[in-house]
């Protein structure tokens, strides 16, 4: 599975993506933004704020929540600025 | 129905003619063009817009489709730059276009506040004092909670 | 501010490009453009504007000052054309510039809402059915009074 | 004094302009109105419904309340359909 990452959370990881393999327990995104915190403490501190971290699943803007079962791209990043 | 998500610059006033130019017998058209601002407070030598194209572009779909079916539109355009842009260039324009002007301003201001916290575009300014990137707006969410 | 009452077609394209060039440094622009309405259940030929210029410059000029000073507008044109124009053909385009998008809105939507009811210019339409005055709209004046 | 009509007062009344020299006891516009239906059933006809017709004095939209002394161009028209 590969994770994206965008804007400053991209700058504070000092990469703009990542191919990962969680293990069976990482259901949803929520679960893997824990199993990526717990692997690395550069990650923790940069997701620390939980509200501020926005999730899609290939290319689908959807919450925490959602399983990652069978998705191939998950991207992480701050609030949109756009327009 | 159109997107376009791009880092080349575009001409407002020729986007304008196009978008007026395939809609003959309509009566109002909105274009809203959004620009680097720069005020001698805080002056901007660049902007940089960060992207992730993939998602820009179902998320833009959604909101034109959204907003062609609540409004009513006869057409609607979204054209979004990113990459690194100067004072005073263009980086968004909403067009639309519909029988009557309420629905073509509301169809235009309801995409404008959607743009603003759901499309994945991430504004980082460059100006003498440095680089930071431009947080989000309470006010942003605000305006788009207005349609719910 | 720029008041423009004519005889002359204009190109909302072009126009639109004169308004953002003098504007730099500003963050939102909204153009709204109305054009002659044909649509096959009511075909158009041609629709004539009666207008009566010393009023129409009058009254446009003071509703640019009320928009410009309501809505903190840096800048704000109104171009409106009269004499015999074809469907499709452009009539009136209405600029607003500002440092934020609401306020852009909001002062085109306003100027558009008074140009309706306030301003004195007269349409009549001709079509395979003939010739006749359109009548002013209660929708009109409902529009212009939500800025009461 | 100079009084205009446009769209369907004008053709109604089959001219744009005239001059006229009301009396001293015309003081406003509505006084002008009655005083110019008076002289002319066409005219009277055509500004039976009163809440249909506009008016301005010297190019400024006034009401028909507006007193005419010192103006020199009175317009009268049906309500506007700009934009």
């Amino acid at each position: 599975m590969k994770i994206l990452y965008f804007a400053w959370l991209r700058e504070r990881l000092n990469r703009g993506e990542e191919e990962v393999s969680p293990p069976d327990g990482v259901v949803t995104i929520a679960d893997l933004i824990d199993w990526l915190a717990q692997r690395d403490e550069a990650f923790a501190h940069a997701v620390e704020k939980r509200s501020l971290i926005r999730s899609a699943l290939d290319a689908r803007l959807v919450p925490h929540t959602t399983p990652i079962a069978g998705a191939s791209v998950v991207a992480l990043f701050p609030p949109m600025t756009g327009g | 129905m159109s997107v376009r998500v791009t880092t080349d610059a575009f001409d407002p006033g020729a986007e304008t003619n196009s978008f007026l130019a395939a809609g003959k017998g309509a009566g109002a058209a909105v274009t809203f063009t959004g620009m680097v601002r720069s005020s001698p407070d805080a002056p901007i030598t660049t902007l940089s817009l960060e992207c992730y194209p993939e998602l820009a572009i179902n998320q833009l779909s959604a909101m034109l489709a959204t907003a062609t079916a609540r409004f009513d539109l006869l057409a609607a355009t979204i054209i979004h730059r990113y990459g690194v842009l100067r004072a005073g260039e263009p980086i968004v324009q909403v067009m639309t276009l519909s029988a009557h002007r309420r629905a073509a301003f509301q169809g235009a201001e309801f995409l404008m506040d959607y743009l603003k916290t759901d499309a994945p575009f991430w504004k980082q300014e460059s100006g003498p004092d440095g680089t930071r990137w431009v947080a989000a707006k309470g006010d942003d969410d605000a305006a788009k909670a207005r349609w719910d």
